[in-house]
């Protein structure tokens, strides 16, 4: 074999005296899609981090196109031919779309100034790439997580580096964007560019990767071919299991579909608008019943949410609790009332950063945690102490700031924030994105047995697998309107995809 | 060059581009120039530069453009007031510099303005200090001095003044010298820790009243007798210090009076009827000691 | 057109055109060639230090700096001004670049907080314009060409100092729109973390707006010293939230990100009109404010300007 | 709390250590008991104050008006007990000596909260128009004069001990405690963290940002109201145009030097304390030490620039 373009080994890092890495290692070759898995909390992105510079490694060897090297900045790495994609979106919310595809990298005129023509037309280019059209002078920030995750692709793609890193990548995206993104990589991969692949989706990496390097705990287990390998054997590579205990517990948890939903209608919602796209929902959910919501990008069904947790002012429509009219004008209210909404939004509408992960996750639970004012700390740190262990989160101790958590384990505590207040409606806008595959199992066996216990969900997922196995009733958005509802047993993937797409030209 | 004249009439429009606002004093030399208004008929035009020189000359423009006919300006410095000085003259207006001089190097009296009207902060703080060495009891006078405002002239002036004269006497030694920004509470503060620092003094020189009485707090708190075990000098002659020399516990502050007006107005009269102007109309600052404190306590302000 | 009148920059350019044209219709001589030079004449200082201060505002960060920093340069510049405009000028400006270097090293180098790096370096600006002056205005020498920067006008009515300090706006404005630093500053305040792992030369960018921002002060350190008459070792005090709220009123958010050059220029002469009308305001005989009174007033315009700029920003930032 | 404030704590406890032992060392009579009276009772106002802004700071805002605030309330105060009615009734005189100056610094706040919180004023520049306005308001109250009394009941607030101390060192401390405890125990200190740390994140976890930011604009706002008096009652006098001047630096600076972060989201509130102290001690050592004024303000800077960089060093 040729030499390989990358390897790494021996990689160890502490944070804090925490180990997060130790021994780790990774080999890439030229024109390879390697993917990089492990649980929550194994240290992906840490070691990425590391070789791109932006966390110094305590001990360890890096080696780049046959030469050792340390990179010291996210600069150099860029300049060596590394271009990264990091979990949390990195780019510039309040700058136009053009300025985040071109910063740093801009094209300049005689004069050495910023060409903003060349600008344009580059931009253009990207997005065509990806199959986006949008209005590129336009502030980032006001399009939707999804389009932001594409254009911090395109930008890193359109770096003609040696090496692109994605981690997670297609988190925030649908089916289509995720075949859209392969496209590009197999485009690529033809032209000699690696890529290093992290996901959590496993199909997808069967379809797109070449090679694999499996962590656990901060070090290497494993690295192999991947059509040596099947699903289950990479489950229980990950999670330290043998595969025979992972087959007997089948693929997602939330087969809610087996159990009939008979509760009255916890919420309904008859007509809702408001004046952020969202132009007519209709919709009810049923005491211990999982109300799935589809649709395509910019279909509006954050929108559905955000309108039903108060956060937006009804333009007309009306939401009903119990049957009976429901004035829920801020999220305090809607949180006073029952319901929850974990948004897709983590790092934006999620964590408080340099809160712990106990103050996190009791935020929305205070009212009822305290006594006039004053917080009853012991019974605070049981319930935290409960869901830390319920929900599996890797965490050094409940006094840890969330912001040093993986990605993961923060939507678990975020997950926890809410499943805290039990809620008898709980809004879920992809509540796995990020989340291992065991740990989604998990996950999504709380959900059911809160649904079990009479929680009416609404459940918006951009997987198709989660919602057709999960939902008892999936309701199809188009453009600000609910156009469908179809009914479980029996949905099929042809069928939603069908629903999804065709209202379009109705 | 001729001074521009000013013509006899009834009623004037009077600039008068005030430095700051944030003492008493300046306060009181305010209302002066506002209560003159009325009886000598000027119709005045009031700025506040806010203790900023560059504003202060941007102040007196804006009055040129107003067309005023008399100017009465208190320059915060000596220096950076001349462009002032100089354009109101290139526009034909008569100034009258107030309490303060500037550069006479550069803008001389009788040539780019009419006059100087006030007293003499070097003097002030020699009076002070002479009315120490005369009436001082002890063998060894152990001085704190507060100083005014960091960079300012009457602060300068005050402390060459009182220096230069104290220089002359063995008796004298300032240990300390520090400034208390012309005001009670920092003077106050600044007293208490250099008390700690020097136990032994006897002597307090402060730039103006309002910290001398910041000192006298100060050295009551800690248990000394001010006007007994120490001796209290001071400048300005406002109330709360006639009120503490009689109750015995300052010794002597020399007066600054802050009450132009009267005497801006009977001296731009006089100019107006073609009287020659001496460069500098000296205010006569009188001494307030013990034996007459009581009788003037009425007037101050 | 768009980039210098849109989005919350309207506000500052409705208001100063009102004002104008309110101080025009109600006082004599507002709009005459005397009051007109000598109001760009004064605010010439405040356009330069609200343009350093905008591009620092634009990182996120902020300077507290420029006023004490512009009176060690008038000190500097004064005490050279023997040797002419051509050695007090630079020497000025290199006074202002050097506390400036000084505030980036400690931002961009050490990672002090912008705040309380440049309210050192405030403090310590003034220690030494005082230490240089020994406590004392420095006169400036008239015979040499230096007072001709601040005196000479052009066409008895546009004076040199603010056709310099234009040119800066315009260098400004240049980089900010059309340079890859500009763009870095902007990027650097919209999220740190992510220009940094962009890729972006985030310290070069954070040293620029700082030293860019001292230079700015320096020049006007320089202005104040020739067209004054003397380096004032007091000056400055409270320069910096003029500049502050300049930038602010011109549509800039302080967390950084967005913000414009042309409207922050028109904030800071917003402010000097609103001086320069309370004088003719007083002037009129008609009620004499005090300093008192002048204060509230010019407190409750900046919050009718505050609110006003609430109000024409909101449907913009709705959609 | 985590274990990171502790440790930027002790690395304040150490400089301010090394501080008090190069005083042992140099300053004549520093270890007396009169020493350490001077320098509670020059620290209490510089602390009671910053204590709100360290509330204000975890909000993620600023507060320029806290001195303009102070001079309000010192200007008020002395109308009140001088004026006729309370010459007639000096208990009740006295109790609204003290009671309607907090009440209108409350208002201040109050005007200043609704402004950030309702109008979406960024907390610099709302604070400046009570910044420039407040102190005029003052002034146009008293006219501009200095108000001078005598009022030993009024008075005590400034110039009283208990236990051999001055009383406004016992109202800072007792307000350390109280704040610290509201911080970390109730749930007003967990919104307020919240609301500072990640705004949007608050709203939608149910927390009433508005009312949260309302109430601590308003609690600092009263703070520097407390310590308006005091200032006024130690100097037996009330100058509105002095009361507070550059207080806001002061307790900015005495809230970063102890661990306060500006982008807010952190309210060490004992830090706070600890970052007045040293403050207070260094300018009494550069002063009782005969520092000229002008090397104060350069050894000042210096100092502050290594407190905070300490501070940050422990982060990194
Ligand atoms: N800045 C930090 N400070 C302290 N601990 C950290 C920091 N960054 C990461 N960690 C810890 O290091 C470990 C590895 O985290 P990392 O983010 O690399 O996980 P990951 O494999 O990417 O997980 P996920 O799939 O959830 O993204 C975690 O336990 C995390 O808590
Ligand atoms: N191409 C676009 N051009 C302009 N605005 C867009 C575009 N795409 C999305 N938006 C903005 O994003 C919002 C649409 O929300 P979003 O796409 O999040 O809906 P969604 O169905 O919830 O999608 P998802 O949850 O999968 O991200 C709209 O308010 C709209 O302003
Ligand atoms: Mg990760
Ligand atoms: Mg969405």
């Amino acid at each position: 074999m040729t030499e390989p373009l990358l390897q790494m080994t021996g990689i160890t890092k502490a944070f804090g005296g925490v180990p997060a890495l130790s021994d780790a290692a990774l080999t890439i070759h030229a024109g390879e899609v390697h993917s990089l898995v492990g649980q929550n909390g194994a240290g992906k992105s840490t070691l990425i981090k590391i070789l791109t510079g932006v966390y110094r490694r305590d001990a360890g060897t890096v080696r780049w196109q046959g030469r050792e090297i340390d990179l010291k900045s996210p600069r150099e790495a860029q300049e060596a031919g590394i271009a990264t994609i990091y979990q949390e979106l990195t780019l510039v919310p309040q700058r136009t779309v053009i300025e985040n595809i071109v910063l740093g990298y801009e094209p300049k005129t005689r004069f050495g100034m910023i060409d903003w023509r060349v600008a344009e037309a580059r931009t253009r280019d990207v997005l065509s790439r990806f199959g986006i059209d949008l209005d590129p002078h336009r502030a980032l920030g006001s399009y939707p997580t999804a389009i932001q995750q594409l254009v911090a692709i395109g930008r890193a793609a359109s770096m003609d580096a040696r090496l692109l890193i994605m981690d997670e990548p297609t988190s925030s995206l649908d089916e289509r964007e995720v075949e859209v993104l392969f496209g590009v990589i197999r485009q690529l991969k033809s032209q000699g560019t690696a890529v290093i692949y992290v996901s959590h989706f496993l199909d997808e990496l069967f379809e797109i990767c070449d090679g694999v390097t499996i962590l656990r705990d901060g070090r290497t287990v494993g690295a192999a071919r991947i059509a040596d390998l099947t699903k289950l054997d990479l489950i229980a590579a990950m999670l330290g299991r043998s595969a025979e205990d992972i087959r007997r517990a089948g693929m997602t948890e939330l087969a809610a579909s087996t159990t009939p939903a008979g509760g009255s209608p916890v919420i309904e919602a008859e007509g809702l608008a408001t004046d952020r796209r969202l132009r007519r929902l209709d919709l009810s959910v049923r005491a211990g019943q999982i109300v799935g919501l589809a649709g395509l990008l910019e279909s509006g069904r954050t929108e559905a949410a955000r309108a039903l947790f108060g956060m937006d002012a009804l333009t007309a429509g009306q939401i009903l609790l119990d049957g009976q009219p429901a004035a829920i004008a801020s999220p305090r209210a809607a949180i006073a009332a029952g319901i929850g909404f974990l948004s897709e939004d983590r790092k934006t509408e999620g964590i408080i950063p340099d809160l712990s992960v106990r103050e996190n996750l009791t935020l929305a639970l205070l009212p009822r945690l305290s006594r006039m004012g004053v917080i009853d700390e012991a019974r605070e740190r049981s319930i935290v102490e409960h869901f830390i262990r319920a929900l599996g989160i890797k965490t050094a101790h409940m006094d840890q700031p969330i912001r040093e958590l993986s990605g993961g384990n923060q939507q678990k505590v975020l997950l926890g924030r809410w499943l805290a207040i039990e809620p008898r409606f709980l809004i879920l806008d992809e509540p796995t994105r990020g989340v291992d595959v065991g740990a989604k199992r998990e996950i999504q066996a709380i959900i059911r047995e809160r649904v079990e216990q009479g929680c009416a969900v609404l459940l918006i997922s951009s997987e198709f697998e989660e919602l057709i196995e999960g939902a008892h009733d999936i309701v199809v958005m188009q453009e600000g309107r609910s156009v469908t509802r179809l009914s479980n047993p029996g949905v099929t993937e042809d069928q939603l995809i069908h629903a999804m797409a065709a209202g379009g030209a109705a | 060059q001729d001074l521009p004249p000013l013509e006899a009439k009834d009623s004037y429009k009077v600039g008068f581009a005030q430095t700051e606002s944030n003492n008493p004093w300046r306060i009181a030399q305010t209302k002066s120039f506002q209560d003159t208004a009325a009886t000598c008929g000027w119709e005045l035009v009031l700025t506040d530069a806010g203790g900023s020189a560059a504003k202060q000359v941007a102040d007196v423009d804006s009055m040129i453009a107003q067309g005023i006919d008399v100017l009465f300006l208190p320059p915060r410095e000596e220096s950076p007031l001349i462009p002032a000085v100089m354009r109101a003259k290139g526009a034909g207006i008569p100034t009258f510099l107030v309490d303060r001089s500037v550069d006479p190097n550069v803008a001389q009296a009788g040539r780019d303005y009419v006059s100087f009207l006030g007293s003499d902060f070097i003097d002030q703080g020699g009076r002070a200090a002479g009315w120490l060495t005369e009436n001082f009891k002890g063998d060894k006078g152990v001085i704190i001095e507060l100083e005014g405002t960091t960079g300012s002239s009457p602060a300068n002036d005050r402390k060459k003044g009182f220096d230069d004269a104290i220089a002359g006497d063995s008796r004298f030694s300032i240990v300390a010298s520090r400034s208390g920004d012309f005001a009670r509470d920092e003077g106050r503060k600044v007293m208490e820790t250099l008390l700690q620092a020097h136990p032994d003094v006897n002597v307090v020189y402060a730039h103006n009243d309002e910290m001398a009485i910041g000192a006298i707090q100060a050295l009551e708190a800690a248990g000394r007798k001010p006007g007994e075990d120490v001796t209290i000098v001071s400048v300005d002659g406002t109330r709360d210090a006639l009120q503490a020399i009689i109750d015995g516990k300052m010794g002597v502050t020399v007066e600054s009076s802050p009450f132009f007006g009267p005497l801006a107005c009977d001296t731009m009269k006089k100019y107006a009827a073609g009287e020659t102007i001496t460069p500098w109309v000296k205010v006569e600052d009188r001494i307030f000691t013990k034996e007459n404190a009581a009788e003037h306590i009425g007037e101050a302000y | 057109m768009k980039r210098l009148f849109g989005q919350g920059h309207v506000a500052v350019w409705v208001a100063l055109l009102a004002l104008i044209v309110f101080g025009a219709l109600r006082y004599d001589n507002f709009v005459s060639a005397y009051n007109l030079s000598s109001f760009l004449g004064y605010n010439s200082m405040f356009v330069l230090i609200s343009v350093g201060m905008c591009l620092v505002i634009m990182t996120g960060g902020i300077d507290l700096s420029v006023g004490t920093v512009a009176a060690l340069a008038s000190v500097v510049a004064a005490q050279l001004s023997p040797h002419g405009l051509a050695v007090a000028l630079p020497a000025g400006v290199a006074a202002g670049l050097a506390a400036g270097a000084l505030n980036a090293g400690m931002i961009a180098g050490l990672r002090l907080p912008p705040f309380m790096a440049t309210l050192a370096t405030m403090l310590a600006a003034k220690g030494a314009a005082l230490r240089l002056s020994e406590n004392r205005a420095v006169p400036v020498d008239w015979a040499s060409d230096f007072t001709k920067l601040g005196m000479n006008k052009i066409a008895n009515i546009l004076p040199w100092t603010m056709l310099i300090a234009l040119i800066v706006v315009v260098a400004a404005w240049l980089i900010v729109q059309r340079s890859s630093l500009g763009r870095t500053v902007l990027a650097i305040g919209g999220n740190a973390e992510a220009a940094h792992l962009m890729g972006l030369k985030t310290h070069r960018a954070e040293i620029f707006v700082y030293v860019f921002s001292g230079g700015c002060a320096g020049l006007a350190g320089v202005y104040l010293a020739s067209g004054y008459g003397a380096g004032q070792p007091l000056e400055g005090a409270g320069w910096e939230l003029a500049a502050i709220a300049a930038v602010v009123v011109g549509g800039t958010l302080l967390t950084g990100g967005m913000g414009s050059v042309p409207a922050t220029v028109a904030g800071a002469l917003l402010f000097g009109v609103v001086f320069n009308l309370l004088n003719f305001e007083n002037g009129r005989g008609t009620i004499s404010l005090s300093a008192h009174w002048q204060s509230v007033i010019r407190g409750f315009f900046l919050l009718v300007v505050i609110l006003l700029q609430v109000r024409l920003a909101r449907p913009a930032a709705k959609k | 709390m985590s274990l990171r404030p502790d440790r930027q704590l002790s690395g304040l406890l150490v400089a301010l250590a090394a501080l008090t032992l190069l005083n042992v060392i140099i300053t004549p009579n520093f270890l007396n008991m009169q020493t350490l009276a001077v320098n509670v009772s020059q620290v209490a106002t510089i602390a009671i104050v910053a204590l709100g802004m360290t509330l204000v700071i975890a909000s993620g805002g600023i507060d320029l008006s806290v001195g303009s605030t102070m001079a309000v309330a010192g200007a008020l105060a002395p109308i009140v007990f001088l004026s006729d009615w309370a010459l007639a009734n000096p208990g009740l005189g006295l109790t609204a000596s003290i009671l309607l100056p907090l009440i209108v610094a409350g208002l201040c706040g109050l005007f200043n909260g609704v402004l950030i919180s309702m109008f979406g004023v960024q907390p610099i520049i709302a604070t400046l128009i009570l910044f420039i306005s407040g102190r005029g308001i003052a002034q146009v109250l008293t006219n501009g004069n200095l108000q001078t009394f005598t009022n030993p009941s009024f008075t005590w607030l400034g110039t009283g001990r208990v236990f051999g101390l001055p009383v406004q060192g016992w109202i800072a401390l007792v307000l350390t405690l109280i704040l610290g405890w509201v911080v970390r125990r109730t749930i007003y200190g967990r919104y307020l963290l919240s609301a500072g740390g990640n705004e949007r994140a608050a709203v939608m976890a149910g927390v009433p940002v508005a009312r949260v930011k309302i109430a601590t604009y308003v609690i600092a706002a009263v703070l520097a109201g407390l310590a308006g008096l005091i200032v006024v009652a130690i100097n037996s006098a009330s100058d509105a145009a002095r009361i507070g001047q550059l207080m806001e630096l002061d307790a900015i600076a005495a809230a970063v030097v102890g661990g306060a972060a500006l982008a807010g989201g952190r309210a060490p509130i004992l830090g706070t304390l600890l970052g007045a102290v040293f403050i207070q001690l260094m300018g009494y050592t550069l002063i009782a030490n005969g520092i000229s004024d002008e090397m104060t303000l350069i050894v000042t800077a210096a100092i502050i620039a290594v407190a905070v960089w300490l501070q940050r060093g422990r982060r990194a």
